[in-house]
């Protein structure tokens, strides 16, 4: 996976990372997690809980701040501190874009804003994240 | 204090007391591999998660699973298989502990707060214990709100830190 | 597991093997077998291909056939023979049924019809098997 | 032999040819659970497929995998991590060998015949090969409907036959 050729700087904006969203994408997740619940693999579900359509998972926007990470930062790169708030629903179809900027740089380690956000721009989940830089 | 509260002396007792306590069967190469394929879904996941050689002249010497892999997933060596719970308790907290929760109908994940430290690896056995850090409560949108914290660690065979997340429930 | 305390005798009934369907068995099946396809996880793509709902996987039927088989010789009979026609499909709600009859019976070894049916006793799935008790 | 046929002289020459072929990443004792939790669910699944010292004692000694236990379902070790196919190809069996298939709409799986071998178990790598063993017609409701049955053979790290299976499948 590609590195950063250069040492981030404060300011800088990473390259956003896209993802899909839908049932391909939720059940392999609840494969792997053995998250089978309903509001995420039913629409009906979804409704009942005043929603449009069935929605992902938290844990899933998770996952898709951390491959931005490495994508950011290279897959040596250590991820030391990570938070994130859920603030709306991933619903059906949603497009999430996982965007990026660094607020601080110190040697060897950069402190970044991470967040989830659709293509209206609206940010369902923002959140930070420390990377220790790999070689450093 | 107000005299209305969520948080009944019950709930108070059981602050700081661990829960959720668990022993991971044995990190397979398998779940690495399938939780790889999952989150990078559809692109072909990193080598690093299922390509020993590859991963063995990376920095880490070996396969290593994602920061987020869950080693719980499906069944635990401690407790053992159990059935599957059908619907969801949003008093499952205090039921945990025998208690009467606050038997609020809504329960958001608000997100969480993690420090990493070990990666995990196939063979690894993963242990946890959780506890809640506090309960508090807030008015908002939709009224009184109950928000817990619950502080989960992990930790692995030789007792090295995984990782530490407090995570943020809010209950309506 | 229990095992049938007496030979089985031709023409003997199995007692019935009763499964409810729906996105919390299919997508964890899925989960196991990879088979993440749209008209097995979304009513949407059930309607498109022409069913009222999503359905569920043949497969899926395949392993209720072999769990009630060891359910009735016991987790230790070796099942050596199995065939199934998938008939009809699972839609979503379905009660599956799963029904068996004594078809031959030989020395350590019975032949069987064993079949899935919904509730209004419909043969979704009919096959066979040929099943060698344990310890003979 | 009609003049209208689905099946073509390149589809006739495929008959008996290879395809198909794979060999599993170890079968994992976490892959066993998993499959035995999902088509048990909602039951508990029998200590045969996760307990070793249940499983040790009885006839099989040791863990077995369930008959219909798929080792190459996510991955496997040879052909080696690709990108998932997104939609289906009905043609997909003839585009494995390039050639044309008959471009039709609906393929069913209408059944299969299974003789079984050996166990599988944990540690087991399985090896698999699969071939046309006929391809038929038929008038039927759908009109004229093309009748493809493949043999696939699963084959031990020993040797020994796992389990041959002939799969029928209905395109229209």
């Amino acid at each position: 996976m590609a590195q950063t050729a250069t040492l981030p700087t404060v300011g800088q904006e990473l390259p956003e990372f896209v993802r899909d969203t839908g049932f391909q994408h939720w059940n392999r997740y609840a494969a792997v997690n053995d998250e089978f619940i309903d509001i995420h693999m039913d629409d009906d579900a979804g409704k009942a809980a005043g929603y449009p359509t069935a929605f992902g998972m938290g844990n899933l926007t998770w996952a898709y701040l951390h491959l931005a990470l490495h994508e950011w930062f290279g897959e040596e790169a250590r991820i030391s501190h990570a938070e994130v708030q859920y603030r709306s629903a991933v619903t059906r179809g949603t497009q999430l874009h996982i965007k990026g900027i660094v607020t601080a740089v110190r040697p060897g380690e950069v402190d970044v804003d991470v967040w989830a956000e659709n293509s209206e721009g609206t940010r369902l989940a923002p959140g930070s994240a420390t990377v220790h830089l790999a070689g450093s | 204090m107000s005299e209305e509260t969520y948080i009944s002396d019950e709930m108070r007792a059981i602050v700081g007391k661990p829960f959720n306590e668990a022993v991971s069967f044995p990190v397979s190469r398998s779940d690495i591999r399938r939780w790889a394929i999952a989150v990078y879904y559809p692109e072909v996941p990193p080598r690093l998660y299922w390509d020993e050689d590859y991963a063995k002249a990376s920095v880490y010497g070996g396969i290593v699973a994602p920061e987020d892999f869950n080693p719980f997933a499906w069944a635990s060596a401690s407790p053992g298989m159990t059935t599957r719970r059908a619907g969801f308790n949003a008093d499952y907290l205090e039921t945990t502990f025998g208690i009467q929760g606050p038997g609020l109908k809504t329960n958001l994940n608000a997100g969480s707060v993690t420090d990493y430290g070990s990666r995990m690896r196939p063979g690894d056995v993963i242990s946890t214990s959780a506890h809640v850090l506090s309960y508090t409560e807030k008015s908002g949108r939709m009224g009184r709100m109950l928000i817990t914290i619950i502080r989960t660690t992990w930790t692995n065979q030789s007792g090295e830190m995984v990782k530490q997340t407090n995570q943020t429930a809010i209950r309506y």
